[in-house]
């Protein structure tokens, strides 16, 4: 075939891959041509990461490629050898990574990083790479590039390490870029200039194929859409097409799986409904929310938090974590969090979990001045207020099993209120009796979640502290846990501080919301209206930032 | 998430880097009197009387007004924490006292030993480091084999005595093929056996760390963005996951350091080699209070400096040290 | 008899006759009269000595006074007489001398026209300077203290003309005299301090101390105006070295294997493999140099329980076999002694029937002690307490060759019934043990030139310790006439009354079961081919380069 | 001694899960191996008599130094003694010493540790203190002086090993405790009003435990290696008591003409260090679960 401008950069038929003799990757096929922007979207585990490494022969040494056809720039690398691969990688094909900080050698400066293609695959004196590298840094927008050059990557802020890694990957300006979930890990605003940052890229006619789990993220930047699933395409089609009327069950729930634009209460979690019970599903959740919030307004809050101050020590002075910071919990009310990285929301959770002791303000808890006992007085009405975390493993004993983990929790409660058998709190939680006898190491996120969540439950909390409690989880997934939750935060009346850096999931989950930014809470307000109309222009910032489905 | 302050980074970094040093000097300072302290209450216990050691050691017939004569001008006849203090004293001048065996002043004698040691031990220490990177390099991600073979070495170098190793060593390379002295003669070659010694089992300890790092950094997800930059396999190697493998070589530099001056009493003793190590033994055995004290300070304060030395060097090297936000 | 020391044998010949110790010995002892049989000596070149013994703290004899510094101190001091192969007492810084009939006043002439190398010419002032400086408290002197015990004080009569005045005669006073332990020094080098002088005594002898660089070498270099040789030297004048390097080579396999790649080019206490296996070549040459005085010996203690009741020495002594053990670990370079003293001392009496291997004797020896039960393991048991020998080794005296040999005591005592509980102790350990009498048997050699060595060794006044806790009369052997015995034969000069007085004693000292001889106090040197002329001197046997000289 | 230090490297890296391709580092067949070799030492402990030929302790004088041949499998020593049958009696003597040495070691050294790390700042910061001392502080001396105070012996030696890894095995005690007292699952339990103790015994000592005896099982060897050392200096164990280090120090003088009396014991001890460490490594595996 005869290579013309807007024939593809990428042409693949019928790639397969497999790690002894498991086939993870079955028969993949796609074309993207210059300017294009493909998206292959799916959760962990549906292979689409291994696609993409596929394309630059980094399956693996002890992976097994085989395709029909692998064409880059109508070269045929399906039987490419290692050498010939070198040659591609970075000229042919850039590659970026999720979260810089591991994907950058952390002990090299960010500059000989950027200029190891240079040096690799051009004839340059020294001193043109390093003008090329300075250049490169200007280019995805580098505030100090000269510095930049010089920092290493754990010097950098998570938005500049990305950048430092894309130009890395446009070092060549090579036809066709390979992102794999490039804003994971980003703050909204962050993720939003680094998705801006590529669809340059796409508009000067570089191909992209956009690797993310995130619908949201990919209705950004993507022409077309293919949803992967346990290693194969099961769904393809223009963007709009498949956002707009996905053919396959899974795509719906995909979709249905996004918080944001879904109302409170309305479940997420439609993927095992057949289509015709959705919409009425859908109603009778909507009669959930029917609980006028109001009436609550008038009780006295269960958990307060009181012009609170807390600061830490660093090297040249102290660092004001959490500013003068109040905010109430009522019972049966869910107050949401949200705030970027380092706005202080963890913080938040540790002085309400009176983990650490605010240099000022109260915390109370039902009335008493919390945050001011002693630990001997606190513990014992420590079970009135649990935790959730992000991440669960690391909450649990490595040596103990599920069953002991629940026993143990329940058993913590020194109050009368007789504990809740094991099975009782698995099955409250969704999760068979058989669990029980199961590490947590060998459970899935979402399950381990579960098991979080009814440890928390075990000593029959009032309050509840969630601290990100999806944001490892994928979509689908993350829309069971959020179901969960909001289930049995109504059906117990618990109050329920829920922080989360998405605005999707806290708007979908909160009846009011506090935003925090700097340590200081910028806007507090009923959640709907927050959102709908942003007083503070952070706010308003974030909104826009976060990437939505519908507009 | 409260990481990160809002003042600039570089100005926190230097706080904290001074703040750092503080508690090493700190340390250091304690160490040494500690080490001091033990070492003069440790001597005491020692059954034999100092006299008579000074008095050409255990079994000389001393006379009875020798002894007197010896208790009076050693200042032995004062309390025991008269004699500590003057101790104390006499350091914080820099006076290590005089040998009981060889009539001289212990800082003389000792500054006359450490070069030659401080040389054996640095040798043996940069010999052990390219052996252990060598071997990790070569026998690491390369397979179950190679893996299983490198480990082999390791451990079997780490489970060398060096009074055997030298014995061996001895037996092949001078008796048998002639090509190195056995003993040191001041020559380079003189140094060669007495280096290998003592590197082979510390190379062997090195080495086991050194693969667990770089295994980590094998499997980091920056070897593959490394090789999507078109890098060779062994061009990761060299340019990458080597640093992280020598990560913590450097900072176990200082203990290795220590551990080398343990090994040097032997090796000095069967190399025939002037040396700390060697005056240790002897001093022990003969009693020598004055030389033993001179020599734990001296490998003490080697230490110490060495600690400090590595600490810096692998801040240096290793950013993310620098990085850590102390909370 | 066996010869004493050898000197160096042209290896061509000896290669030939190399058919078993004696006959080599006897050969070499023939030899050692015409040590130019290889050449005539050539003048320059330096030797190095690697030295097994401890490094001295102190180069001045005087000073503590231990083997390792009469070994190096052989080369640059001289005492004022010296003994022949013979034992016979000969002329050095002393040309004759003559005791009054009472036995109590000396008289020396001294040689003439000897300076110490530092210009001070030697005299009688010099003679009375070095004994006030051995008997001065301050001195830390040992060895030669005792050696020197009955002299009251020196008179100096003339320059050439020294008088030693004694408190009670003294037989042994030319052997004591003829030590590197009161080898004359030079009265300025004395007078510079002690810290000093033991840097580098000043002596009359062969060679000068250059350096002493600590833990590593000796540089002596050649005393160009040297004017006084022993009677015995084979030429006169200043020595053929230029110079000997001494260094200090700890380790014994090491030490042999720098000789083999001829990093040194003679070593001593060799082991006895490696002299085993340099007999076979013709690359090395021997000098077996047995220390005078008493012999390698494991010493009884009669003191306490068991050994009070000479049955049970007499037993121990039956059951033990030590003769394989001697040719297996010493590849015949050492002979089985039967004598208290060492076999270069010519009033060595030695009667192997006493030391013959009996177990059938030895059960009913001890059957009559009372020592009639055995327990699980074999030992007996007497009123509930075992027979147990603790047995104190010193790993800084011991060779290892010496150490199995005394497992292998340890394992055929066993067959009797006794328990040795062999004690591995570092020198200090060693003595703590002995001054707190918690051993039943124990090896301690004792060098001394003479049989007087016996006085301080089985005298019962030995058993009392010195202020330092140290006693010399281990077997804590207390006989009336022994001592009687001892006592006159030291003041009797009379060469066949004293020889008599020194054989009745010995034989009750054998006789009594109080010790078991092994062999003499192993005393080696391994010189490359290329030494010639080197001996060792008969009184300590330290070696003398003065005579050496390089072939080829 | 504290090679530990780099050891304990190897312990958490192999006890954090980690890829498949990670856990073929150390084949199976080395696990049955090592298991085969300590099952051999155990028997050898325990029931010598079976293992060996002849009395370790005959003497023949005649018989000394015969290299290996039928009668004699490792050949004789100086003292005609049957090689092979000292090296099983030394496996009793040898292993208890590697074994007590480490226990004192890991004793003082989870005191050390505990109190560093309980003790609050003030406190921590003076154990790690004297830690670093005992760490300046040459092992080998450390050894010696133990032994010139308490006389030397199997007993004392063993001490003195034990002394001189206290240290090593206390750092690392401490920064385990350190780093599980800030684990997540220990805050979960105090936000579940557990009580200190009950975190303490019930999650703290128990997680840390794990990679300590993983540690403790590559002590024995070294602990072994040390002892040998003492040995040669002649502080080890007494005559006629068969011990590898012992061996190894006393062979050592013959090795030109009789290099049968070291190779064999120092395989033992070779041997034995690999063994354990293969054993402490599949074991820290075991101890999180599977990957």
């Amino acid at each position: 075939m005869t290579i013309d401008p807007d024939s593809p950069v990428l042409d693949v038929a019928d790639l397969r891959v497999s790690f002894g003799g498991t086939e993870v990757v079955r028969g993949v096929s796609l074309r993207i041509s210059p300017g294009e922007c493909v998206a292959i979207v799916g959760e962990s585990g549906s292979g689409k990461s291994v696609t993409a490494r596929a394309l630059l022969g980094l399956a693996g040494s002890n992976a097994r490629t085989s395709s029909e056809r692998l064409r880059v720039r109508g070269r045929e690398l399906g039987s490419a050898g290692e050498r010939e691969w070198q040659r591609v990688r970075a000229r042919d094909v850039g590659l970026i990574l999720q979260d810089a900080l591991v994907s950058l050698d952390p002990l090299r400066p960010v500059g000989r990083e950027i200029e190891d293609p240079l040096r690799l695959h051009e004839r340059m004196p020294p001193t043109a790479r390093r003008a090329r590298v300075l250049e490169l840094l200007h280019r995805v927008g580098m505030p100090d590039p000269a510095l930049a050059a010089r920092q290493r990557s754990g010097e950098l802020s998570g938005g500049l390490r990305q950048r430092a890694l894309i130009a890395a990957a446009i070092a060549l300006d090579p036809p066709l870029l390979i992102a794999d979930e490039p804003t994971t890990a980003l703050d909204v605003s962050v993720q939003a200039r680094i998705l801006a940052l590529l669809a340059r890229f796409t508009a000067n006619g570089t191909g992209l194929l956009l690797i993310s789990h995130d619908l949201a993220v990919v209705r950004e930047l993507a022409d077309r859409i293919l949803v992967m699933r346990d290693g194969a395409v099961i769904e393809e089609g223009t963007t709009a097409e498949v956002l707009g009327a996905p053919r396959t069950a899974y795509t719906r729930a995909l979709i249905a799986a996004v918080p944001s634009g879904t109302p409170r209460g309305m479940p997420l979690s439609v993927v095992d409904r057949p289509p015709a019970a959705e919409a009425e599903a859908v109603a009778t959740a909507r009669t959930a929310i029917e609980t006028p919030l109001p009436a609550l307004r008038d009780q006295r809050p269960l958990l307060a938090l009181d012009h609170v101050t807390k600061t830490f020590e660093v090297a040249d002075g102290r660092f004001t974590a959490v500013d003068d910071v109040s905010l109430s919990v009522h019972r049966g009310e869910t107050l949401g969090l949200v705030g970027e990285s380092g706005s202080g929301k963890t913080t938040v959770a540790r002085l309400a979990l009176a983990l650490t002791k605010p240099d000022s303000g109260d915390v109370v808890l039902d009335g008493t001045e919390w945050s001011r006992l002693r630990e001997a007085e606190r513990r014992p009405m420590r079970p009135r207020i649990g935790a959730i975390y992000q991440d669960a493993l690391s909450s649990f004993d490595p040596r103990w099993n599920v069953g002991r983990i629940l026993a143990d929790a329940a058993s913590g409660t020194e109050r009368g209120a007789p504990a809740p058998g094991v099975a009782a709190l698995l099955q409250q939680v969704g999760l068979a009796a058989s669990v029980a006898h199961r590490r947590p190491l060998t459970l899935s996120g979402g399950q381990r979640q579960r098991v979080a969540i009814a440890r928390a439950l075990a000593a029959s909390p009032e309050v509840l502290i969630c601290d990100e409690p999806v944001s490892a989880l994928d979509v689908t997934i993350q829309a069971q846990i959020l179901d969960l939750l909001d289930e049995l935060q109504r059906s117990r009346g618990l109050a329920c501080l829920f922080i989360s850096h998405d605005l999707g999931v806290v708007r979908h989950m909160a009846d009011r919301v506090a935003v925090m930014q700097g340590g200081r809470i910028v806007e507090a307000g009923a959640a709907e209206q927050v959102f709908a109309q942003p007083a503070h222009p952070y706010t308003a910032q974030l909104v826009a930032d976060s990437p939505r489905l519908v507009h | 998430m409260t990481r990160g302050s809002p003042a600039d980074p570089r100005r926190q970094r230097r706080g904290r880097t001074i703040r750092h040093a503080g508690l090493l000097v700190a340390g250091a300072v304690f160490v040494m009197w500690a080490v001091a302290t033990l070492t003069f209450f440790a001597i005491r216990l020692i059954p034999g009387d100092p006299a008579q050691a000074i008095l050409g050691g255990p079994g000389s017939q001393a006379s009875q007004e020798a002894l007197d004569q010896v208790r009076r001008d050693y200042g032995l006849d004062q309390p025991l924490l008269v004699q500590y203090l003057a101790m104390l004293g006499r350091l914080l001048t820099g006076d290590l006292g005089s040998s009981y065996a060889l009539k001289v002043p212990v800082a003389d004698l000792l500054g006359a030993q450490l070069g030659g040691t401080m040389l054996l031990a640095l040798l043996s220490l940069v010999l052990a480091w390219i052996l252990a990177l060598g071997l990790s390099l070569w026998s690491t991600g390369r397979g179950r084999v190679s893996t299983a073979v490198g480990e082999g070495i390791e451990l079997t170098a780490a489970a060398l005595p060096h009074f055997w190793l030298a014995a061996v060593l001895i037996a092949i390379f001078s008796s048998g093929l002639g090509w190195l002295p056995p003993v040191a003669t001041g020559t380079p070659a003189g140094l060669v056996l007495p280096v290998v010694t003592l590197a082979v089992p510390l190379a062997g300890f090195l080495a086991q760390v050194m693969r667990e790092s770089l295994l980590d950094a094998m499997q980091q997800p920056f070897v593959v963005s490394a090789r999507a930059r078109g890098e060779s396999t062994t061009g990761v190697r060299l340019r990458h996951t080597v640093r992280h493998a020598a990560l913590p070589g450097i900072s176990l530099s200082g203990w290795a350091l220590g551990w080398l001056l343990s090994g040097a009493v032997v090796v000095e003793t069967i190399f025939a080699m002037p040396g700390l190590g060697r005056t240790l033994l002897q001093a022990v055995t003969l009693r020598d209070i004055p030389v033993v004290t001179g020599v734990v300070l001296l490998i003490a304060l080697v230490y110490v400096l060495m600690t400090v030395l590595t600490d810096v060097s692998s801040r240096i090297a290793d950013p993310r040290l620098r990085q850590e936000a102390n909370r | 008899m066996r010869a004493a020391p050898v000197t160096t044998r042209p290896t061509r010949r000896f290669g030939i006759l190399a058919t078993g110790l004696v006959s080599m010995i006897a050969l070499a002892g023939c030899q050692a009269a015409e040590p130019e049989a290889s050449g005539d000596p050539v003048s320059g070149g330096t030797v190095t000595y690697a030295s097994g013994d401890a490094e001295p703290t102190c180069l001045d004899p005087h000073v503590g006074g231990n083997y390792p510094q009469a070994l190096i101190a052989g080369q640059f001091l001289e005492s004022l007489v010296s003994r022949d192969e013979s034992g016979e007492i000969i002329p050095w810084l002393a040309d004759s001398w003559e005791v009054s009939s009472d036995g109590l006043v000396w008289d020396f002439t001294l040689r003439d026209g000897v300076t110490f190398t530092d210009g001070t010419p030697f005299d009688a002032e010099a003679v009375k300077v070095n004994v006030e400086h051995l008997q001065d408290p301050a001195t830390q002197s040992s060895t030669g203290y005792l050696a020197l015990d009955k002299v009251e004080q020196v008179e100096v009569v003339d320059d050439l003309e020294a008088r030693f005045v004694l408190t009670a005669p003294d037989s042994a006073l030319l052997e004591s005299l003829s030590q590197p332990w009161t080898a004359i020094q030079s009265p300025a080098g004395i007078a510079r301090g002690m810290e000093e002088n033991c840097q580098a005594p000043v002596g009359t002898g062969p060679f000068i101390v250059d350096e002493w660089v600590k833990q590593d070498h000796i540089s002596l270099v050649r005393n160009d105006d040297y004017s006084s040789p022993p009677a015995d030297a084979a030429h006169e004048g200043p020595a053929y070295l230029e110079g000997i390097e001494w260094r200090f080579v700890p380790d014994s396999a090491s030490r042999y294997a720098a000789l083999q790649g001829g990093q040194v080019d003679v070593i001593d206490n060799p082991q006895p493999d490696t002299i085993a296996a340099a007999e076979q070549g013709d690359a090395f040459t021997w000098i077996d140099a047995p220390r005078p005085g008493a012999s390698n010996r494991i010493e009884l203690n009669s003191g306490q329980a068991p050994f009070d009741d000479e049955r049970v020495r007499e037993a121990f002594i039956r059951a033990v076999d030590v003769n394989d053990g001697i040719d297996a670990l010493f590849f015949g370079t050492a002979e089985r002694s039967y004598s208290a003293l060492s076999s270069v001392e010519a009033l060595a009496y030695s009667d192997e029937s006493l030391f013959e291997t009996d177990l059938d004797r030895a059960n009913e020896l001890l059957d009559e002690a009372g020592w009639t039960e055995r327990d699980a393991e074999g030992y007996r048991v007497k009123d509930g307490a075992r027979l147990t020998l603790r047995f104190p080794v010193s790993t800084n005296q011991s060779i290892p060759a010496e150490q199995s040999l005394f497992e292998q005591v340890q394992a055929t005592a066993k067959d009797a019934g006794f328990e040795v509980v062999i004690e591995l102790l570092d020198l200090s350990g060693w003595y703590g043990a002995l001054f707190a009498h918690e051993y039943e048997i124990v090896s301690a050699p004792y060098t001394k030139v003479g049989p007087d060595v016996l006085r301080i060794v089985y005298h019962s006044d030995s058993i009392t310790p010195a202020p330092s806790g140290y006693f010399a009369n281990l077997s804590q052997l207390n006989d009336p006439d022994v001592d009687a015995l001892l006592t006159e034969a030291a003041a009797t000069s009379e060469p066949d009354a004293r020889a008599e007085l020194y054989e009745q004693a010995q034989q009750l000292i054998l006789g009594g079961y109080y010790l078991l001889p092994l062999y003499d106090q192993q005393n080696s040197f391994l010189l490359s081919t290329e030494v010639q002329g080197a001996r060792a001197i008969s009184t300590v046997s330290t070696p003398s380069f003065y005579d050496a000289w390089l072939a080829g | 001694m504290s090679e530990l230090e780099l050891r304990q490297t190897t312990v958490e890296a192999s006890a954090e899960h980690r890829p498949p391709r990670r856990r073929d580092r150390l084949p199976r067949v080395g696990t049955l191996l090592a298991i085969a070799f300590v099952l051999f030492l155990v028997a050898a402990t325990c029931f010598p008599g079976l293992v060996a030929t002849q009395d370790p302790n005959q003497i023949a004088a005649a018989e000394a130094f015969r290299s290996p041949s039928l009668a004699h499998w490792f050949g004789t020593d100086e003292s005609g003694r049957d090689v092979y049958s000292r090296v099983i009696a030394g496996t009793g003597t040898s292993l208890l010493i590697g074994v007590t040495a480490t226990a004192i070691g890991l004793a003082l050294g989870l005191a050390l540790g505990v109190l560093a790390s309980f003790g609050g700042r003030a406190l921590d910061f003076g154990v790690s203190r004297v830690v670093e001392v005992l760490f300046a502080f040459p092992g080998l001396l450390l050894a010696l002086l133990v032994i010139v105070i308490y006389g030397p012996g199997p007993v004392t030696a063993t001490i003195a090993v034990g002394l001189s890894t206290a240290p090593g095995y206390a750092r690392i005690i401490r920064g385990q405790l350190v780093s599980i007292r800030s684990a997540q699952f220990v805050e979960s339990a105090r936000v579940l009003g557990h009580s200190p103790a009950r975190i303490l015994a019930r999650h703290i000592v128990p997680n840390a435990l794990v990679p300590i005896f993983v540690l403790a099982t590559l002590g024995i060897g070294q602990a072994i290696v040390w002892a040998s050392a003492l040995s040669y200096l002649g502080l080890g164990a007494q005559p006629p008591a068969a011990e590898w280090g012992a061996m190894l120090a006393a062979g050592r003088t013959y090795l030109a003409g009789a290099w049968w009396m070291t190779v064999f014991p120092g395989l033992m001890i070779v041997g034995t260090t690999i063994a354990t460490t293969v054993l402490g490594r599949a074991l820290a595996r075991r101890g999180r679960g599977p990957s």
